[in-house]
């Protein structure tokens, strides 16, 4: 009947996630003229249905609602906080229709309708933490974050994953600021009083956002070397490199699945791509735009698999599919709805891009329930028939949490 | 300190206002009875408006005492407190409700219960309807009972704030310059007023219309410099030569 | 020698990073100051391995090739596509490893900031073996600080030696006095010891500590001074728009983002055209934020505000419009990411004072908000325009009557304001992000300042954002930064109940209710 | 006198608000729910809570409108009152959710499972219990306001001093809310709602009763404005704002008026946060976001301030107005839309949509004639009560 | 006569009425400086002045009287351009002023003393007067030295803020401002309004001083008869927007006038 397919985008193109959401919805349009060029999808061209949520939580919900119930799109790629995640899912769920979430966050979720293409703390922190205990011998560990609730969760796996390995209590300091934070005199003299303990000390960064161009400009006048004390950073990726000068950043690190400079021909192609789509050679490329391009392609992948853009058949076509991801390995959708992503840890280099300094052997698949949080290292996830749960308690053998 | 004899209304005693240094009030004293008129002339800065706003509570004295009706302590209360005990006030520079009519004007300002509940639940009654008539018949503005205050003239505004004055029934008004602005004519009807009033309250005028004092016919006290330079009727104080010297000129 | 020599180097591009590093200490432990350049060029990530043989070279990169220089003879060998070599790799471990190669193989350099490097390399990894080099370097060092730099290198390498007790201890003493939390890092660990220097160590540490404690409270002094400043120059121009003229300005935010959008635009210029003026491009800027912003200012007072005097509450609906609209204009000319603003030289770093440090981009802030605001008063009280400008805002109609022109008042008076804004924009540009969001994160934080120091007073403003600042920053540390800024709103609260009319409130029968 | 305070308020234009409301919360869930698709006059199920949505945002403007409009008390926070009523709500919401919560814990929601507390805090209990959870929805937005109003009325806070902490108030208490440690979620706040009263929130019946709910609670909220306007009490804050300290002479305890209005108010703001928070499914520290509050000023400036239906309008304007230019190709320029929109009414319809609409032409033709007569402030009065002060008012 | 006074201007202080104008020519006494013309105008609806005419001689006191609300402060306003005039014109020097701005009648000459006295409150009396510079030329920027003669009390209060001034202080500021200007035509609105007699006597003065200068004309309202009548070269009375009655002060019946002065 509809000789097109919609495809939602819900990406806040105005107020303070503009800043970072925006990319996404130009990255989706590219993704979906390409595919277009290639013949579209079911023999049906693609057709973009950009909303703006405008930073808005609860608009998302608002917006995704109209996107489901009056565009009638057939997936939604979009969100990127966590709140707006949460603002919207309901609404998924309630309406059986698809979201793909590009960005990494706490975990602690696995729903049916929602796809996360993102990294589960296993798949950027821990890592991260593992890099800088092995090879730079860090025995004292900042963890700075916004004060929210990705942070918040980070850390607290972080805390209990560093006293598993021996680390003290008192050499773990925690720091949150608000969103927005801009003067950060304050806590990198604390930052620095802190790792003058004789002991090698580093900074895990859950710093959201705008606060970091102000903090890393304080660390560098502060003169804080990465020498001395490494940060290293989960939310800080090109495009907020690309608002900084980073001569005296440079040797700081960050934890992605995905860097621009990662040399893979398949990310070559994409970054020429891109380039040539938003006419600007001077356009970065960064982790959440991977997760978009590996969950479209995914979609697609599933779509033509199912032969429909039914969700329910998607949702089960999805599990197990497998699409090049731009670093050079294949990431595949797993029975919990997140997938399987190499970690590179980089290093920040003098013109704004990493240089990967380390990456996992293999890829590692997204662990939605933490295995050091006491209450959900019980869980898992497996949306596959018969299972299909979302929360299954192995140890008393049931869906739906610890059960009473 | 023990209130002073119940005949008396308002009594001053040794009231100074500075205003950063400047002596506006410089141990004024002061003695109105209950049911006298007073007139206070004195030139201009000599603390008369001043003296005012000491007893209606809009401005704190720095030292001095002033009770009224016995024994209240007015500088120890607020505005509102003192305009419930009865301390009526119209206001050199005349301040109407802008936004109300002539008429919300006066029926804000009518006698009675002030209190938020009684203000929400209280219909206007027909009493109070005959009184707001009466009243704009006395301040000739019958005609322009809807209009919006701010639309009045400067002079129809005088004539409002006198209403006001007059719907509040207090027991003492404090009029300040009630004939600025008014014909010659308007003047003489405004101290007719005023004497009418008199008979039953106590009021205390200021004004620089000597023909307008001298109509009113009653003891005058002469303000300078923040305190009494002169007391008594106005024919002795328009004969005292400080008094000419300072106000009246040659 | 220089075959062997040759052979270390190459072997800088076998193996990973531990291969690498035992390959730097290899190069150290040599001696030989011929290996400073390629150790240098190493830090740097400019040395790199042709493919074709292996052999490693420090590599330029002059357009789309590399050009190849020998380590050891500084000749240029090669010219070669970036596909024919592979770079080597460095990560923190080996910055810091060459670091401390460095350190021992520089400390006789004949150049004295060459030595300090070296001296201050040695503390800081007090690396025992270089005892010996440092001894001699102290025989010979003339300068009386480098010297003392260089004992204190020895002391920090003495520490982590296994040499008696007696020298421990000596070397704590020495260490004592250089106070600092280098020192604190190096002692700390050593108080654990038993026996003398576990002793010594913490004597010396709660010395140190009590300096510090002092130094710490002059420090949050500086803070609070510093964020103060941030925060008067955001309010000085909403002083001016909201606090004389009464337009309760929300596109003040917007104002200070076209300034620092000005920086930006005059820095990309310049870094295409005259790149060797970076170091003035804010000099640059100044002025021109206050143009630009200015004219904003003086379009938008022509365009809207005019038509509002005498309502100021619609003010606020329509500049809330207009910062809506400067806000997305920003986000379609410029795009919705951060803009990169670079910092001149100048102005980076920092510098101490005993044990307070001072960056240079802070104490560049707070001298210029103190010169605009200096620059200002002065305008406003002795010029004619400064007279007019108040006597229209307090009442407009009678100013006219006397003569005053006042559209053009007005429109000066609104563009002064915004032009303000703009230099702020320009200064904030250093600290904060460029984006179109910069507005919204200062225009609350304006608007309290403005109002806690009694609106319409300019010193009011000044010490209002100082003691915000100052609060803020003492705060912090005991509450933590949200909670620190929670006390401070609501100590706003509290103090407006005590001053309904701000800090510095103007008094007298005209404003008295 | 309950009658009589009604009878008060209840003119022709009341009875034509009030009429609409109460039939829009009858015709528009019967006709969501029982006409098919195909019919003309469906309403399809997704409307109804955006709907709902904005006559919610009606009720918040509405209690702006009644204390700026002619109280002349200019909120800058009112979110913060909103948004108190809504986690009042959302803390009910959370609490019926039971074991179904991703970790099945009978007691504690999610978010505190997984940040490892071990109890419910103290400010939860009770939440379970409906009339409870609705006795807060009132109490703590209006005890809040009951504190800051008695200390700053009392202090004499005014104009821009008032406007500014009511900021500062909503401000901080986003910063605390964002606090994860403070015990409501974060800044993810409360989501995840299953259902109210034993009623699946997202069945379409519970929407439209909802709907209905909201249109009722506005419509009885303007009554009792109305009513209040129409009183004594009405003239007396039209008089406060106008002129404060000339109306203490006259013996009005100001701030006893003004806290009356004030806590009203926020009440109303708390229960427009109630019945918004299970429309649109969360509730956050984003509500009490500055931004927030301007806003809502901002939609009673754009229905008008000066009666009472302009803020209900303008709410609804506006939020129609964002749902419409966020979606399509426009999305990403609908702040130009928006912007512009504000700027237009301040110009063309200085009284708001509905001052204009209902002044009609003779009002604006009169203002043309006067416009230079309003163009001055005036700021020298000195000898009167309020002598001096910068008016804030237009001097129509 | 215009070379001559900015002679002495840059050396002292020019006395009020002597500094150069900047109208091109200096009209004699005699003719009107300013003529009004068969003026309506309106408020929204309603009208408050009917078919008025008027008009002012330099040299002359030219009266305003009338009841309360009767138009008098309307029309004044109307002169110095603060309310536009729907029919009728009005003359400055012989040229329509139109709809020319406020500050620009005051740069030809028009001073005005308001109803109420408009004092600016934030400012110091000096800064009041200073106001005063806006239409001047830079080498008239002075205070004119007999200001402070007209009125002492300026003189010992320069540093007060004019808001804190009691209002018959303001009044004197009001009227002392104004000449700052150096006007040709002066406009006073109630100028005795709150005023202690002394000061009454000592205005009254000053106007009998600038009328006899011969440059300036006075346009002045005012209900004290008696003062009027002192000072008023010609007069007319205003009722209900209406002049009733008009004339030179020999033709100045005062019984005539004081009726349509009653209520
Ligand atoms: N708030 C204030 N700040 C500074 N000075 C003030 C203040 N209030 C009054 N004054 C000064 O106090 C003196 C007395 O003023 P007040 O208004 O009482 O005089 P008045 O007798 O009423 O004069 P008038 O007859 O002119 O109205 C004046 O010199 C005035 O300048
Ligand atoms: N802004 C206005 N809007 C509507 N009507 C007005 C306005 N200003 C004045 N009026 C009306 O116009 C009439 C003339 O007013 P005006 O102020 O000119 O009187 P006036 O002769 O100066 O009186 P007074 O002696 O009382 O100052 C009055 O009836 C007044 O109500
Ligand atoms: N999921 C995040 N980064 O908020
Ligand atoms: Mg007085
Ligand atoms: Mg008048």
């Amino acid at each position: 009947q509809d000789d097109t397919i919609k495809v939602g985008i819900l990406h806040s193109l105005s107020g303070t996630m503009a800043i970072s959401e925006t990319t996404l919805k130009d990255v989706m349009l590219m993704l979906i003229e390409e595919q277009n060029k290639k013949g579209g999808l079911l023999g049906k061209q693609l057709e973009a249905v950009v909303v703006d949520p405008a930073s808005d939580w609860p608009l998302f919900a608002e917006k995704a609602r109209e996107l489901i119930s009056q565009d009638k799109v057939a997936v939604v790629f979009g969100c990127w906080t966590s709140v707006s995640r949460k603002s919207v899912l309901p609404v998924f769920e309630e309406l059986n229709s698809l979201l793909f979430y590009p960005v990494q966050y706490e975990g602690e979720e696995s729903q049916r309708n929602i796809f996360y293409t993102g990294a589960a703390p296993n798949q950027q922190a821990i890592p991260a933490v593992d890099y800088l205990m092995d090879a730079e011998g860090v025995e004292r560990w900042v963890l700075a974050g916004t004060d929210y609730v990705y942070p918040r969760t980070t850390n607290k796996i972080l805390e209990a994953y560093l006293k598993a390995k021996g680390v003290a209590e008192e050499d773990i300091m925690i720091n949150y600021t608000p969103f927005g934070h801009s003067d950060w005199q304050t806590i990198v003299s604390d930052i620095k009083a802190f790792g003058s303990a004789g002991k090698k000390t580093a900074v895990v960064s859950t710093i959201n956002g705008d606060a970091n161009v102000p903090f890393y400009k304080e660390l560098g006048n502060q003169g804080i070397k990465a020498e001395d004390i490494p940060v290293v950073a989960f939310s800080v990726g090109e495009e907020e490199l690309a608002g900084i000068d980073t001569g005296p950043l440079v040797g700081h690190l960050a934890a992605w699945n995905y860097f621009q400079s990662v040399e893979d021909p398949a990310n070559e192609e994409f970054i020429a791509t891109w380039k040539e789509f938003t006419g600007n050679p001077d356009r970065v490329t960064n982790d959440p735009m991977e997760a978009h391009v590996i969950g479209f392609n995914m979609w697609v992948k599933a779509v033509e698999k199912a032969g429909t853009t039914d969700p329910d058949a998607v949702i089960d076509a999805m599990i197990g599919v497998t699409v090049p991801n731009l670093t050079g390995g294949y990431s595949a959708m797993m029975p919990n709805h997140h997938i399987t992503k190499p970690v590179l840890i980089g290093e920040i280099q003098d013109d704004g891009q990493f240089e990967v300094v380390w990456e996992t052997p293999g890829l590692v698949p997204g662990d939605e329930w933490s295995d050091y949080l006491p209450d959900s290292k019980d869980l898992i996830s497996d949306w596959r028939a018969p299972m299909s749960c979302g929360n299954f308690n192995v140890a008393t053998g049931k869906c739906g949490g610890k059960g009473t | 300190m023990s209130g002073p004899e119940t005949e008396t209304l308002l009594y001053l005693d040794g009231v100074s206002v500075s205003f950063d240094g400047f002596k506006a009030l410089n141990e004024l004293s002061l003695i109105i009875q209950a049911g006298e008129m007073r007139a206070i002339i004195g030139p201009n800065g000599a603390g008369k408006t001043t003296m005012m706003d000491v007893v209606t509570g809009k401005t704190r004295p720095d030292t001095g005492t002033i009770y009224f009706d016995g024994n209240v302590d007015l500088t120890k209360l607020d505005e509102a407190s003192i305009a419930e005990l009865g301390i009526g006030r119209k206001f050199q520079k005349p301040t109407v409700f802008q936004h109300h009519t002539v008429w919300d004007n006066l029926e804000l300002a009518l006698a009675g219960r002030r209190g938020t509940f009684a203000a929400l639940f209280r219909r206007e009654g027909s009493s109070e309807r005959e009184r707001i008539e009466e009243l704009l018949g006395i301040i000739r503005l019958g005609e322009l009972r809807d209009m919006e205050a701010a639309n009045l003239s400067h002079g129809q505004k005088q004539w409002l704030e006198i209403g006001m004055l007059l719907a509040q029934e207090p027991k003492l008004l404090l009029v300040d310059e009630p004939a600025a602005g008014m014909t010659d004519a308007e003047t003489e009807a405004t101290a007719d007023l005023l004497k009418e009033i008199a008979k039953e309250k106590s009021v205390v005028v200021v004004e620089h219309d000597m023909t307008f004092v001298r109509a009113l016919g009653v003891k005058v006290t002469v303000l300078h410099e923040g305190s009494v330079l002169s007391e008594g009727t106005i024919d002795h104080v328009s004969e005292d030569p400080r008094v000419i010297e300072v106000y009246l000129g040659r | 020698q220089d075959a062997d020599l040759r052979d270390l180097i190459n072997g800088l591009a076998v193996g990973g990073y531990s291969e690498t590093e035992e390959q730097i200490a290899a190069l150290a432990a040599t001696g030989d100051p011929a290996v400073v350049p390629v150790l240098e060029a190493l830090a740097e990530g400019d040395v790199y391995a042709r493919k074709s043989d292996r052999m490693v070279f420090i590599a330029e990169k002059v357009g789309s090739t590399y050009t190849l220089t020998d380590p050891l003879t500084g000749e240029t060998v090669d010219e070669v596509a970036s596909g024919a070599i592979d770079k080597i790799k460095v990560n923190n471990r080996l910055r810091r490893a060459i670091r401390t190669a460095l350190g021992a193989l520089t400390l006789m350099s004949p150049d004295a900031g060459t030595r300090r490097a070296a001296a201050e390399a040695i503390f800081q990894s007090g690396d025992p073996d270089a005892i010996e080099l440092i001894d001699a370097a102290i025989e010979q060092e003339q300068n009386p600080s480098i010297a003392k730099l260089m004992r204190e290198a020895r002391a920090a390498a003495v520490l982590n030696s296994d040499l008696s007790d007696e020298e421990k201890v000596a070397a704590i003493e020495v260490i004592k006095t250089r106070s600092g939390r280098d020192s604190l890092s190096l002692l700390i660990p050593l108080t654990e010891v038993e026996g003398p220097v576990g002793a010594a160590a913490t004597a010396a540490v709660s010395a140190i500590e009590g300096e510090l404690a002092m130094w710490d409270a002059a420090q949050n002094v500086w803070y609070g001074l510093s964020l103060g400043s941030v925060l008067l120059l955001a309010a000085i121009g909403l002083a001016i728009t909201f606090g004389v003229m009464g337009v309760i300005n929300m596109a003040h935010g917007e104002m200070v983002m076209i300034g620092a959008y000005t920086t930006f635009v005059v820095q990309e210029i310049i870094r295409s055209n005259a790149p060797w003026l970076f170091d003035s491009s804010l000099f640059i800027a100044i002025p021109l934020a206050f143009l630009v912003a200015g004219a904003v200012g003086v379009a938008i007072e022509r365009g809207v505000i005019r038509f509002l005097y005498g309502r100021p509450l619609e003010t606020l609906l329509a500049t809330w419009g207009i910062s809506l609209i400067l806000q997305q204009a920003v986000r379609t000319i410029f795009g919705p990411t951060n803009q990169q603003v670079g910092t001149p030289s100048w102005m980076s770093g920092s510098f101490e004072i005993g044990l307070l440090q001072i960056t240079y981009n802070r104490l560049a802030i707070i001298v210029f908000a103190l010169i605009v605001f200096f620059l200002l008063m002065a305008f406003l009280k002795r010029t004619p325009f400064g007279l007019q400008m108040r006597a229209v805002t307090q009442n407009r109609q009678m100013a006219s009557a006397m003569g005053i022109r006042t559209p053009w008042v007005d429109a000066m008076t609104f563009g002064l304001g915004s032009g303000i804004a703009g230099m702020a924009g320009v200064a904030l540009s250093q600290i904060d992000n460029v984006s179109p969001n910069l507005g919204q994160s200062y225009i609350i934080d304006s608007f309290m300042v403005v109002v806690f120091g009694g609106v319409g007073n300019l010193w009011g403003t000044l010490v209002g954002a100082f003691t915000l600042g100052i609060a803020n920053k003492f705060l912090e540390p005991y509450a933590g930064a949200v909670l620190g800024k929670i006390l401070v709103l609501v100590f706003i609260i509290l103090f407006i109940q005590k001053r309904p009319r701000g800090l510095f409130a103007l008094r007298g029968r005209a404003i008295e209710a | 006198m309950i009658g009589s305070f009604i009878r008060n308020g209840f003119d022709r234009s009341a009875f034509f608000v009030i009429l609409v409301l109460v039939a829009a919360a009858f015709v528009v869930p019967a006709l969501a729910l029982y006409t098919t698709p195909a019919s003309p006059f469906h309403i399809p199920g997704y409307a109804i809570p955006l709907m709902g949505k904005y006559l919610t945002y009606g009720l918040l403007a509405l209690s702006v409108g009644l204390i700026w409009g002619y109280c002349g008390i200019l909120s800058l926070g009112h979110g913060a009152f909103f948004a108190l009523g809504g986690y009042a709500m959302g803390m009910y919401l959370m609490r019926q959710i039971g074991t179904r919560g991703v970790y099945g814990d009978p007691v504690l929601p999610d978010f505190m499972v997984f940040l490892n507390w071990d109890e419910l805090p103290v400010a939860w209990y009770g939440f379970q219990s409906f009339p409870y959870a609705m006795l807060m929805v009132v109490l703590a937005p209006g005890i809040l306001a009951f504190v800051f109003g008695w200390f700053a009325f009392r202090s004499r806070v005014t104009g821009v001093y008032l406007s500014i902490i009511t900021q500062a108030m909503t401000f901080a208490l986003m910063l605390g809310f964002f606090r994860n440690n403070l015990g409501f979620g974060g800044n993810n706040g409360l989501t995840d709602f299953k259902d109210i009263l034993g009623f699946n929130i997202q069945a379409p019946e519970t929407r439209a009763a909802l709907f209905a709910a909201s249109a009722l609670a506005l419509a009885l909220a303007y009554l009792i404005c109305k009513s209040i306007i129409s009183s004594r009490f009405g003239k007396v804050i039209v008089a406060i704002r106008d002129a404060e300290s000339r109306t203490r002479f006259l013996g009005y305890r100001v701030e006893n008026y003004k806290l009356v209005v004030w806590v009203l108010s926020a009440c109303m703001a708390g229960i427009a946060g109630a019945l918004y928070v299970p429309q649109v499914g969360i509730i956050n520290p984003g509500e009490f976001e500055p931004a927030n509050s301007i806003e809502v000023v901002i939609w009673v400036a754009v229905g008008g301030r000066g009666l009472l239906v302009g803020p209900i309008v303008g709410a609804i304007v506006v939020n129609f107005a964002k749902s419409w230019f966020t979606t399509g190709a426009l999305a990403p320029y609908w702040l130009f839309a928006l912007g512009g929109l504000f700027v237009g009414v301040t110009l063309f319809l200085p009284k708001g949509i509905m001052g204009t609409l209902g002044g009609g032409w003779t009002a604006l033709k009169q203002r043309r004639a006067s416009a230079a007569a309003e163009a001055g402030v005036s700021v020298t009065d000195t000898d009167g009560p309020d002598g001096g002060r910068l008016k804030t008012e237009p001097a129509e | 006569m215009n070379e001559q006074s900015e002679a002495v201007v840059a050396e002292q202080p020019a006395p009020i009425a002597a500094a150069s104008s900047p109208a091109v020519e200096t009209k004699t006494a005699g003719e009107p400086i300013l003529q009004a013309k068969n003026v309506d105008l309106f408020y929204g609806a309603a009208q408050a002045l009917w078919d008025v005419s008027l008009s002012a001689e330099a040299g002359k006191v030219s009266a305003l009287m009338g009841r309360n609300g009767v138009g008098k402060t309307s029309f004044l306003r109307a002169v110095v351009g603060e309310q536009p005039i729907s029919g009728g014109s009005i003359l400055f020097d012989g040229k329509p002023l139109g709809r020319m701005a406020p500050h620009d009648r005051a740069r030809l000459g028009i001073a005005y003393v308001p109803q109420g006295r408009d004092i600016f409150p934030l400012l110091t009396v000096k800064e009041n007067l200073e106001t005063g510079f806006a239409p001047l030329k830079r080498a008239d920027r002075t205070i004119p030295s007999d200001i402070f003669d007209l009125f002492p009390v300026l003189d010992s209060m320069l540093r007060r803020r004019g808001g804190d001034l009691s209002g018959g202080q303001q009044q004197q500021l009001a009227i002392a401002r104004a000449l700052v200007t150096r006007p040709r035509l002066l406009v006073l609105d109630e100028p005795t309004e709150g005023i202690q007699p002394s000061i009454i006597k000592d205005i009254g003065r000053a106007i009998e001083y600038l009328r006899d200068k011969g440059t300036i004309a006075i346009l002045l309202v005012e209900q004290y008869f008696d003062f009027v009548h002192e000072l008023a070269d010609t007069f007319a009375v205003l009722d209900r927007g209406h002049v009733v009655a008009s004339g030179t002060r020999e033709d100045l019946d005062p019984e005539k006038v004081r009726r349509h002065l009653t209520v």
